[in-house]
């Protein structure tokens, strides 16, 4: 437990980076964690192939939170390809924290919602 | 010993630790934990008696049949239905409950009839009526919670009527813990004409349930949750709606004869019983019983009325917690609470931290937490093996994670 | 130690005397016995794991939802399903042919369409066929069998058309004991258009089973036949055929969301998984098939194969006696037959005072049986635990029924 | 297994009493045994109250059978209320012999469909 909540996590999950919508988003997705009812909406503008600005919305637990908010913060600059093959293990590295089946839906949310709206897919199939 | 300590002695899984805690299981209204007694059942009937039932003229086919009728036998004397063949096996209270929805209602609803169920259901007990609703036409309709968490009486005197030919509802709300009162109920679905459907997932294993005494029409529970194993779950059912209900699932057991023409039923409860049932398990479901029974249900009652009613005290020195629900003395066993803005998952994490296991999320009821307008709670739940202590260890990790996570 | 002798030593029940005779198991058609590495591993689950899964934060159920569908990943790999999410759990095979009728039967099948089964299918293929056909106007057809017992070909070919929408069949005859050739015929059923929906419940425990080599659309199998335990079964679908199917029951876990008015599935393989579902036995399951995978299924085949052309054998001896169904070449572990005018459950009873357990009736196959004009056969079956000395016992006890009834 | 197959038994499977058809039966009933496709006709000719002549057919294994013979002896004589108070024990007690579950259908069958026969019900319910 004391392993869940290491300082970074807490830190995003209090101060949340990128919270909040952009005027002209070019990608928009909402989904939500039919398991806990957490929902998170990405939102990205694009320059040319680019991620210029991003933002996310949501309510949910620390974990969902916290990995939207370094989400965010991590794919700023990248193109859509390299969003598009990002994986189970890059949100795993980046949180940091060792986590079980049922808590990683929470943990994956972000990433679920944000490769959906990437791909253009109703729904991403992890 | 105290019954209490005799009763721990008999959970081996209550030794364990969690993060070098010892287990605090507070989460028994999703699944109970089993006694040495069933799973020594179960094991038993594996090693000296397992064969497939019914068919069998051999010896081991012949004690296998005997032991899985004993235990149909037993059950039904558990909720004093009339005869074993109104207790049928099915997989667990959900599938019970489907089948009563697809089988009584794809012979009996049609366009115009009504469905009523209420708000503060589990979707077990509403997905297979919004699908056999679809199949027939018939209307959902839904009845309103008071602000106090407990059936609106008035509203449901309005919502009964002449058109309503089912009353589905739970006897008490895995949310809420209000405790509904059955005999009511049923009593008022029959004075307009309608069969009463009862969830007895909650309920059946913390109350003295009487089929007969109720006056149920059907009444489904499941046996993981009261001591018994997975994989097995009950439908009681009066004989006279379920002589007359078609078949639901089709295969070996439930039939009398199969022609390449056509196929006669058998009689109850095999017509609703197809292919290989769940032996095993309805003998651990027996056993379950029998364990429950040599305690008394009165025992059961009661233990879990007085921490219940200690937790409840407890949970309210904690500030900005809120119960959800009637008080202590109309609720079972069961406090689903909201703590401030804490994300249920992030207390229940904390909490697993300390050893103690709770349930959050919106525990299969969407409806009910739309309702109060919050998608998920946090859930203590209690059984015959919770002890005071483990109560106060709640309340103590309840405040280390407020201190965490309110900034 | 020989493997066998290991085998043998694994199943606690084969310590079992039957009339003060050693227990000589030849039913495992109908149930196989448990080795003590699927019994401890549901054991260890209830005494150290058990809790609800999906949706538990707590360390419990974690660690039993991980356990569970680790389960999946094991079973899906057994059959080289592509994917874990193509593996649903179900009650038995029964329950995962109904699954496919219902839910598939129901969205695609429409009156003109033909459904297309064969006279040797066990009535769990058969029943829910008929009574998808008589909800949606579908007609219902039966491939013949030859002389031999085996699938008329020539008629296959003719009443597999441009209408016939499912090819139904078994991979292997619980009667005849006859392997049909599934590529063969999943590529027949292909060719016209239709889906082919194979009963494994007897194929799957004795031989080799690759999913995507076959190129089956859905296949159905039990656990307690291939030394799992009661109460958990698989259906295995292709992807997309799954995707688009409406789901069967309704009800928690199944859904991604629930509204008063109207709901949301869930994902696959929780689309079709409704209610708490048989955790310990998906847990046993995925023992039972480690235990098969090490001693490879090659080998599993082999003994079988052995032990059947022996007992071929020795059967033949006893004047009288005729084995239904195909030579031993063509054949599992099976073998039924009728002797003289001796009634099969007397001769069964005979066999029991002896310690030999084996079936005695129609096997839930009763056309097969009217087809060659019995109304019951006596089964012996074979599967990894049994030897020749078990084989020399049956033949022994047959002739001592003779003597008893002959006259 | 030896028990089950008592010498009165396999006398009565060998030389069944009163097999064949009435000409004119006052009540003729036939039903199976769904486990295991044995099947039992009963007929009954009655002189007033009282059963006058009785047969039975079928087909199935020596317990159905000899159990058939054995109430077919038994009722002569009977009347028909008698009949219809017939119960499991009282064929148990006939028999004479121990019986599990599974085969005691096959040992209530003649009883089963007499009394159906007897009570003019499409089956007697056990
Ligand atoms: C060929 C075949 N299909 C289906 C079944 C049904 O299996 P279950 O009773 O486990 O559902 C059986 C079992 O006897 C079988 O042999
Ligand atoms: C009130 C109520 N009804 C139905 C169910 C469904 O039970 P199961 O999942 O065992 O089918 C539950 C279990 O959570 C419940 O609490």
């Amino acid at each position: 437990m004391d392993d869940l909540y290491r300082e970074n996590i807490l830190d995003h999950y209090r101060y949340p980076r990128h919270k909040g919508h952009l005027d002209a988003p070019d990608i928009h997705y909402h989904d939500v964690n039919p398991f806990c009812g957490d929902e998170i909406t990405m939102e990205v503008q694009l320059e040319g192939d680019r991620i210029s600005a991003v933002a996310f919305d949501g309510k949910g637990c620390a974990i969902s939170q916290a990995s939207a908010s370094m989400l965010s913060e991590a794919i700023l600059g990248m193109t859509l390809d390299e969003v598009k093959a990002l994986d189970k293990e890059f949100i795993l590295e980046m949180l940091g924290i060792p986590i079980g089946p049922v808590r990683l839906k929470c943990a994956l949310l972000a990433l679920k919602t944000l490769k959906a709206g990437a791909w253009g897919v109703e729904e991403w199939p992890e | 010993m105290s019954t209490l300590d005799r009763i721990r002695s008999d959970f081996p899984i209550l030794q364990r630790q969690v993060h070098g805690e010892p287990l605090a299981y507070l989460d028994s209204t999703a699944s109970s934990q089993k006694p040495r007694q069933v799973l020594e059942a179960m094991d038993a009937y594996y090693r000296h008696t397992h064969a497939n039932v019914h068919r069998g003229v051999h010896t081991l086919s012949e004690e296998a049949t005997a032991a899985y009728e004993q235990a149909r036998l037993r059950i039904a004397r558990f909720i004093n239905a009339a005869s074993p063949k109104q207790v049928i096996y099915t997989r667990n209270a959900t599938e019970s409950l489907n089948l009563v929805a697809y089988s009584w209602g794809r012979a009996n609803l049609k366009p115009g009839d009504e469905v009523l169920i209420t708000e503060m259901e589990h979707h077990s007990n509403i997905v297979p009526w919004q699908l056999i609703c679809q199949i027939t036409g018939a209307t959902l309709r839904f009845v309103p919670i008071t602000a106090q968490g407990e059936l609106d009486f008035p509203a449901l005197d309005q919502l009964l009527n002449e058109r309503t030919r089912v009353f589905a509802f739970t006897a008490m709300s895995n949310v809420l813990g209000a405790i509904n009162p059955t005999a009511e109920l049923v009593a008022k679905a029959h004075a307009v004409g309608a069969i009463a459907v009862v969830d007895g997932a909650q309920s059946v294993p913390h109350l003295h349930s009487d089929v007969q005494a109720l006056d149920v029409d059907f009444l489904a529970f499941s046996g993981h949750k009261m001591l018994g194993p997975t994989g097995i779950g009950i439908l009681y059912g009066k004989r006279a709606l379920l002589e007359a209900m078609p078949p639901f699932l089709g295969g070996g057991d439930m039939i009398r004869e199969v022609k390449m023409t056509g196929s006669r039923w058998n009689e109850l409860p095999y017509k609703f019983e197809a292919g290989t049932p769940a032996i095993a398990e309805a003998i651990g479901l027996a056993a379950a019983v029998e364990y429950l029974d040599q305690l008394g249900m009165d025992w059961v009652a009661q233990h879990e009325r007085e921490i219940t009613a200690y937790a409840w005290n407890r949970l309210h020195e904690i500030e900005g917690l809120r119960v959800l629900g009637p008080g202590p003395e109309r609720r079972g066993g069961l406090l689903s609470f909201v703590l401030g803005d804490l994300h249920p998952h992030d207390i229940a994490a904390v909490l697993d931290g300390a050893g103690v296991a709770v349930r959050a999320g919106h525990h299969c009821a969407q409806p009910i937490h739309d309702h109060f307008g919050i998608p998920a709670t946090t859930r203590a739940s209690f059984y015959i093996y919770n002890t005071h202590a483990e109560v106060d260890r709640l309340i103590a990790a309840l405040h280390k994670a407020k201190a965490l996570f309110e900034f």
